[in-house]
């Protein structure tokens, strides 16, 4: 993509990094905050993933200029979303299906 | 016969080789912690004991009162800035402005360290009070997930400092590729940065 | 009402000594037939298809080559055919092992403690009742699974080292363990098989049909010593298991 | 990234920028190809011991014996530490060391450029690291006999906790798995990257040859299924390193001690990791094997591939099913009803493609006019021995029907008839067919038939009465192949007949290898750049011998799909891809 940028454009995305780079700054300290409302366990990660999604999102898409990137880039992502997917669902289901209980309690 | 598509992008996938290389190769990345990920959700959902968790009377202290917050938020802050810095860098490039890049790409290199030296802190302190992995679970994913994690830190060092040192002498040669090169590094940083940004909720919060 | 399909017998399996076995062969049997038929049918097929189609016999080769539906019927037959194993057996069988435990009271319940390498049976004795067990009290030579001698329950426990007597025709259950690596506990006439997962204790349980003496197998790699890490199950009326229980008990076996 | 014009200048190299850090893929497959035939016959090597113990358990090694230390083997007799040993080795050096890199690093890297009509690899120079990362990792793993107390010995699957107690050979096992694993990954990303990014003007995907997108799938699976094992393999290394316990629960008390260790860990989780891994990884094993025979298939049916589509469609769905079959390896481990439902329904899903790419393989042989070549032999032998192999997963695939099966020597037959009479029939396939091609010169006919029957009835010979045995419920990994068992009274004496078989496979492979020297350089002559009249692009490439001069004169252009063969109304009975 490197030539499809011109050099104004370019001083445009500066300027856009540094909005996210602000962004990024406050949610790093939203989830912090959070952190010291002892909230119980759920909504605690509840909030911690959802702001660090969105962090990521933010880095993935324009950091790393995700937002305009080819189609061929999202297949591979999108691919490698699913069985990750796959593979978190199936753990936690394999744990919650397994027969037996803790022989060992300390 | 040179190898097509280094510099200028494939007209059908509207990509360069270096760019889908380095996806595949960050898929394979996201794939390696999420292993990780999944080992740390299965492992902690059937742990007998965990921290912040009450059992049969006994509360054990928290992820965060093991770990150290402010110097992990100090940390996020360092890589969010450095990531910052690898994108500006690759601006300044994309116009022209080689001095600007180096500056930009030193200081990238620069908090990398510094990110490492928190970290070490983080750790020695840890083995102070007498913390090892081998103490719990927990603390031993801690250790595993942040380690690999600072390869990778380490690894972006390597790379970054290549091209800022002998590797800039491409920019005399190719400056298109050049700019590649720093984009795709950009790349593999950027990521180094959300796994990081994850991490840190993950262990030292919840 | 489909009994001649029931090739188990010849396919060399041990006798079948539970109640489930009968289902497992059968079901066996048929995955067989499935598996037979494609084999046959595509080796008539290829041998007839290399003899009239060489090169020798045949120089023009067919730029259309195979025409019509035959394959298409072929997959169709076979997911049918394996919808049905799955719906018909696969589900009903795994389900009555994994999830329709006798009740406590009716059946007969023994412990296994696997350890490298040997099978520990603790049987709870007349009370029905195991006494408690600790790992710190474990000793290789006196009390290898660490029963608890302050517990009352476990007063008139048994524990025998890979001897398993089992009552006829009464459901049992056996609550598995392991002391230090995985084993599996195989029995093969009983097709039971089942990991000792370190950290876990795992319910089985089956109705054995059959008397006599089998053997248990560990069917996992365990160590140098997995080839004969070999137990005895001993099928026989449940009058002559209590009297066992009690002669070894009498005899000082007991911890 | 990398930018290679060195290769192309017309000028000689020296010695070593040619043959032993080259960056060109022929060379670099050339590498690999000599490298994994080493490993696969001592991989061989090690199996034909064990099979001495199994058939004649305590008796001293004839002739080799005396060369064993006194750890292994005293007075040429094997102890079962050894056995262990030989056992998982055989098992790691065959899938990892030997199968995968044939198939993938040196089929896949000498083929694949140069069927979709590419100069090189995307990356010339990650090419030359993968192979001397392989390499590496071979060289570990083949060290770790000599640590104390020897290899690794907890089976190929390397289960905790028995892997995590086990002696130094296990750390040895992962730091070359690591290896393994980062050249693979490495490779992956150059095999995708080649065959998105350097298709020749025409060459779209449905023109792909079937190999070609046999390897593209493989590289996906490799990439993606991986990582996870390198976790795990991470994982285990700091349980074994630096006493975490990850795999470790509280409570372990081994040979009457309890071990000193947090707990809190669980075993389980490293089968999901390594099956995450391992159930794709036997894909790879099968899947290049595949193409290689429906290469040859075309070739010498002289017709097209009978529903190309389907089976690239088959295919594309097999390497996405192949991520959520894993754990049928585990029913046995306590699993309940609603997962094994789930990974019994996609089990029996992903024998579907299977069973719809073999029916197009026996289905091209119809209306065709076969000639039967040495390597259409073993092409032939393959669909049947794939088929044993793939129909005896089926009572694998369905929870009770495994109860009595799992762990027994009927997996050892079930998937040995998928990977040896299966996929190193059709790698030997590759080897005679692309021989040509690589040296300019045929192998010997004659040789390569007896070579041919040899293998074929041996390797039947010993597995086939692995099923009897495995229903009889004799187990796997027996030191002394289960002769104490009573139940096992009936089948055990079966095992001297296979051990018999295999020392025979052993002899029946000296034609091969004698036939593969001797055929480098004494060989038969090609007449022509294109001995077996193919159509497909490797072919109108410029003709090697020599190496490293580039793969085009000119680029060639696509124009057609890639098994064009009997075209009516043409003349010549096969059109190649780059021909107006
Ligand atoms: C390349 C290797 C390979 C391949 C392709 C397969 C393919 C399959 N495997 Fe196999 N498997 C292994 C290698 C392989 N496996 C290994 C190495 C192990 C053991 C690991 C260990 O524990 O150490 C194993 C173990 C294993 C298990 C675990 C058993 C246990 O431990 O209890 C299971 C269970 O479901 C299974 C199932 C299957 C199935 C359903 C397929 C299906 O994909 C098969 C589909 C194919 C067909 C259905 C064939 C179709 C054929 C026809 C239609 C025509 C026939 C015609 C003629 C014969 C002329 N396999
Ligand atoms: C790709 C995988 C692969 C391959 C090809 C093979 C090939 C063979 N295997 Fe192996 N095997 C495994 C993977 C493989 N195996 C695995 C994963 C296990 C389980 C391990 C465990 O329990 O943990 C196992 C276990 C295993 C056992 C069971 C051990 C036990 O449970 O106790 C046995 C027993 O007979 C066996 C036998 C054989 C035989 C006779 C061959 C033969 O088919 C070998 C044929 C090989 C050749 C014919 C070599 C040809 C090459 C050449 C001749 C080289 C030429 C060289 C030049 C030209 C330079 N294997
Ligand atoms: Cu216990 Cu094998
Ligand atoms: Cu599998």
């Amino acid at each position: 993509m490197s030539e499809a940028h011109s050099a104004e454009e370019v001083q445009k995305h500066v300027r856009m990094y540094m909005y996210i780079f602000g962004t990024l700054l406050v949610m790093t300290a939203v989830t912090v905050a959070v952190s010291y409302l002892n909230l119980s366990i759920v909504p605690a990660l509840v909030v911690a993933l959802v702001v660090a999604t969105f962090k990521g999102t933010l880095v993935a898409r324009y950091f790393m200029h995700l937002s305009g990137e080819k189609p061929i880039i999202f297949q591979f992502l999108i691919l490698t979303a699913v069985f990750l997917v796959f593979m978190f669902i199936l753990f936690i289901w394999a744990l919650s299906d397994q027969r037996g209980v803790a022989s060992y309690v300390s | 016969m040179e190898i097509p598509y280094t510099v200028h992008p494939r007209p059908d996938t509207g990509v360069t080789n270096a760019k889908v290389g380095i996806w595949l190769f960050l898929a394979s990345e996201i794939m390696l912690f999420g292993g990780l990920f999944s080992a740390y959700i299965f492992l902690r959902m059937g742990a007998p004991e965990w921290p912040g968790t009450t059992m049969s009377g006994h509360y054990y202290a928290s992820a965060s009162d093991i770990l150290s917050v402010p110097l992990a938020a100090l940390n996020t802050v360092i890589l969010i800035a450095s990531s910052v810095t690898i994108v500006l860098a690759w601006a300044s490039l994309m116009t022209n402005n080689f001095s600007k890049y180096r500056i930009y790409m030193g200081l990238t290199i620069l908090m990398s360290f510094g990110f490492l030296i928190v970290k070490s802190i983080e750790y020695s302190t840890k083995f102070e009070h007498g913390l090892f992995p081998s103490e719990s679970t927990f603390l031993a994913i801690y250790f595993v997930m942040t380690g690999l994690h600072a390869i990778h830190v380490i690894g972006g060092i390597v790379v970054n400092a290549y091209l800022l040192g002998p590797g800039a002498k491409m920019w005399k040669t190719n400056p298109t590729q050049y700019t590649n090169r720093i984009e795709v590094a950009g790349l593999y940083w950027h990521f180094v940065d959300i796994v990081w940004i994850f991490l840190f909720p993950t262990i030292y919060l919840i | 009402m489909f009994e001649f399909l029931d090739i188990s017998e010849y396919m060399g399996m041990p006798a079948a000594g539970s109640a489930h076995a009968p289902m497992v062969d059968y079901m066996m049997a048929l995955v067989h037939w499935l598996m037979f038929i494609l084999l046959l049918g595509w080796g008539v097929y290829f041998i007839y298809v290399l003899f009239r189609f060489r090169a020798g016999k045949n120089p023009k080769a067919s730029y259309e080559g195979a025409v019509g539906k035959y394959s298409k019927v072929q997959e169709a037959v076979v997911i049918l055919a394996e919808s049905a194993l799955l719906v018909g057996f696969a589900f009903p069988v795994w389900g009555q092992l994994k999830n329709d435990f006798p009740a406590e009271n009716t059946a007969f319940e023994v412990h296994i403690i696997a350890e490298q390498f040997q099978w520990n049976i603790h049987y709870p004795g007349e009370d029905g009742k195991f006494g408690s067990r600790d790992i710190h009290l474990i000793d290789l030579a006196t009390n290898p699974i660490g029963l608890d001698e302050s517990d009352p329950a476990g007063d008139d426990d048994l524990v025998m080292v890979n001897e398993l007597h089992l009552p006829v025709d009464r459901d049992v259950i056996i609550q598995l363990s392991t002391k230090d690596v995985i084993h599996s506990f195989g029995v093969p006439e009983f097709r039971v098989k089942q990991d000792a997962i370190p950290g876990l204790v795992i319910p089985i349980w089956f109705t054995p049909t059959l008397e006599g003496e089998f053997e248990i197998a560990c069917a996992q790699l365990c160590g140098l010593a997995h080839y004969r890490m070999r137990g005895y199950v001993t099928v026989e009326e449940q009058g002559v298991v209590d009297s066992w229980i009690r002669q070894m008990i009498e005899e000082g076996a007991a911890f | 990234m990398t930018n290679t014009t060195e290769h192309d200048h017309h000028h000689e190299l020296s010695f070593i920028r040619k043959w032993i850090f080259s960056t060109d893929h022929k060379v670099i497959g050339i590498q690999y190809g000599l490298t994994a035939l080493f490993f696969l016959l001592f991989g061989f090597c090690l199996m034909l011991l064990m099979r001495w113990q199994l058939a004649y358990p305590g008796d001293p090694v004839p002739i080799i014996g005396w060369l064993f230390s006194d750890e292994t083997m005293p007075g040429g007799v094997m102890l079962p530490e050894f056995y262990n040993q030989l056992g998982a080795m055989h098992g790691t050096i065959m899938v990892f060391l030997g199968v995968v890199p044939l198939a993938v690093g040196a089929f896949g890297n000498y083929i694949v450029p140069l069927q979709i009509g590419a100069p090189d690899m995307a990356f010339p120079k990650l090419n030359m690291a993968s192979y001397w990362v392989y390499f590496i990792g071979g060289v570990v793993m083949l060290s770790s006999f000599l640590v104390p107390a020897g290899a690794a010995k907890a089976g190929w699957t390397s289960y905790p906790p028995l892997a995590d107690i086990e002696t130094m050979g296990q750390t040895m096992w992962l730091i070359g798995m690591f290896f393994l694993i980062t050249s693979s990954l490495l490779g992956a990303v150059n095999f995708l990257t080649t065959i998105i990014q350097l298709r020749t003007e025409g060459m779209t995907y449905m023109r792909m040859p079937f190999f070609t997108w046999v390897q593209f799938v493989t590289a996906f699976l490799l990439l993606l299924a991986f990582p996870p094992l390198e976790a795990a393999a991470v994982l285990q290394l700091a349980d074994r390193l630096i006493d975490t316990s990850f795999f470790l629960p509280s409570g372990l008390v081994v040979s009457g001690e309890i071990l000193e260790v947090s707990g809190g860990g669980s075993p389980l989780l490293w089968q999901h990791l390594f099956w995450f891994l391992a159930h794709p990884e036997v894909y790879v094993l099968i899947l290049p094997a595949m193409g290689i025979v429906c290469e040859i298939i075309a070739n010498n049916t002289r017709k097209p591939l009978w529903g190309y589509k389907l089976m690239v469609q088959s295919l594309v769905f097999l390497g996405v099913m192949s991520f959520v079959v894993w754990a049928h390896h585990m029913f046995i481990t306590g699993m309940g009803t609603g997962l094994s439902t789930f990974f019994q329904i996609t089990t029996m899903i992903i024998s579907v493609p299977s069973v719809v790419i073999l029916s197009g393989m026996f289905l091209s042989l119809w209306g065709a006019s076969i000639r039967f070549t040495t390597p259409m032999l073993f092409a032939l032998a393959f669909l049947p021995m794939f088929g044993i192999g793939g129909l005896t997963g089926l009572p694998l695939g369905l929870a009770p029907t495994d109860i009595p099966l799992h762990d027994t020597m009927y997996i050892i037959g079930h998937f040995h008839y998928i990977v040896a009479p299966g996929t190193i029939m059709a790698l030997m396939a590759g080897i005679y067919y692309w021989f040509p091609k690589v040296t300019g010169r045929y192998m010997n006919d004659i040789l390569g038939k007896i070579h041919f029957w040899g293998t074929l009835i041996f390797m039947n010979g010993i597995f086939m009465p692995m099923f009897i045995q495995g229903l009889a419920g004799v187990s796997r990994r027996l030191y002394d192949g289960g002769q104490t068992y009573e139940f096992a009274s009936e089948v055990i004496k079966y095992n001297e007949f296979m051990s018999q078989s295999a020392f025979l496979l052993a002899i029946f492979q000296l034609p091969f290898i004698v036939n593969f020297f001797w055929s480098i350089w004494k060989g038969k002559k090609v007449d022509d750049d294109n001995p077996w009249k193919a159509t497909t692009l490797e072919w109108s490439a410029t003709p090697t011998p020599p190496l490293a001069h580039g793969n085009f004169e000119t680029t060639p252009v696509v124009y057609r799909g890639p098994y064009e063969y009997s075209v009516p109304g043409e003349e010549s009975d096969y059109l190649p891809q780059n021909q107006p």
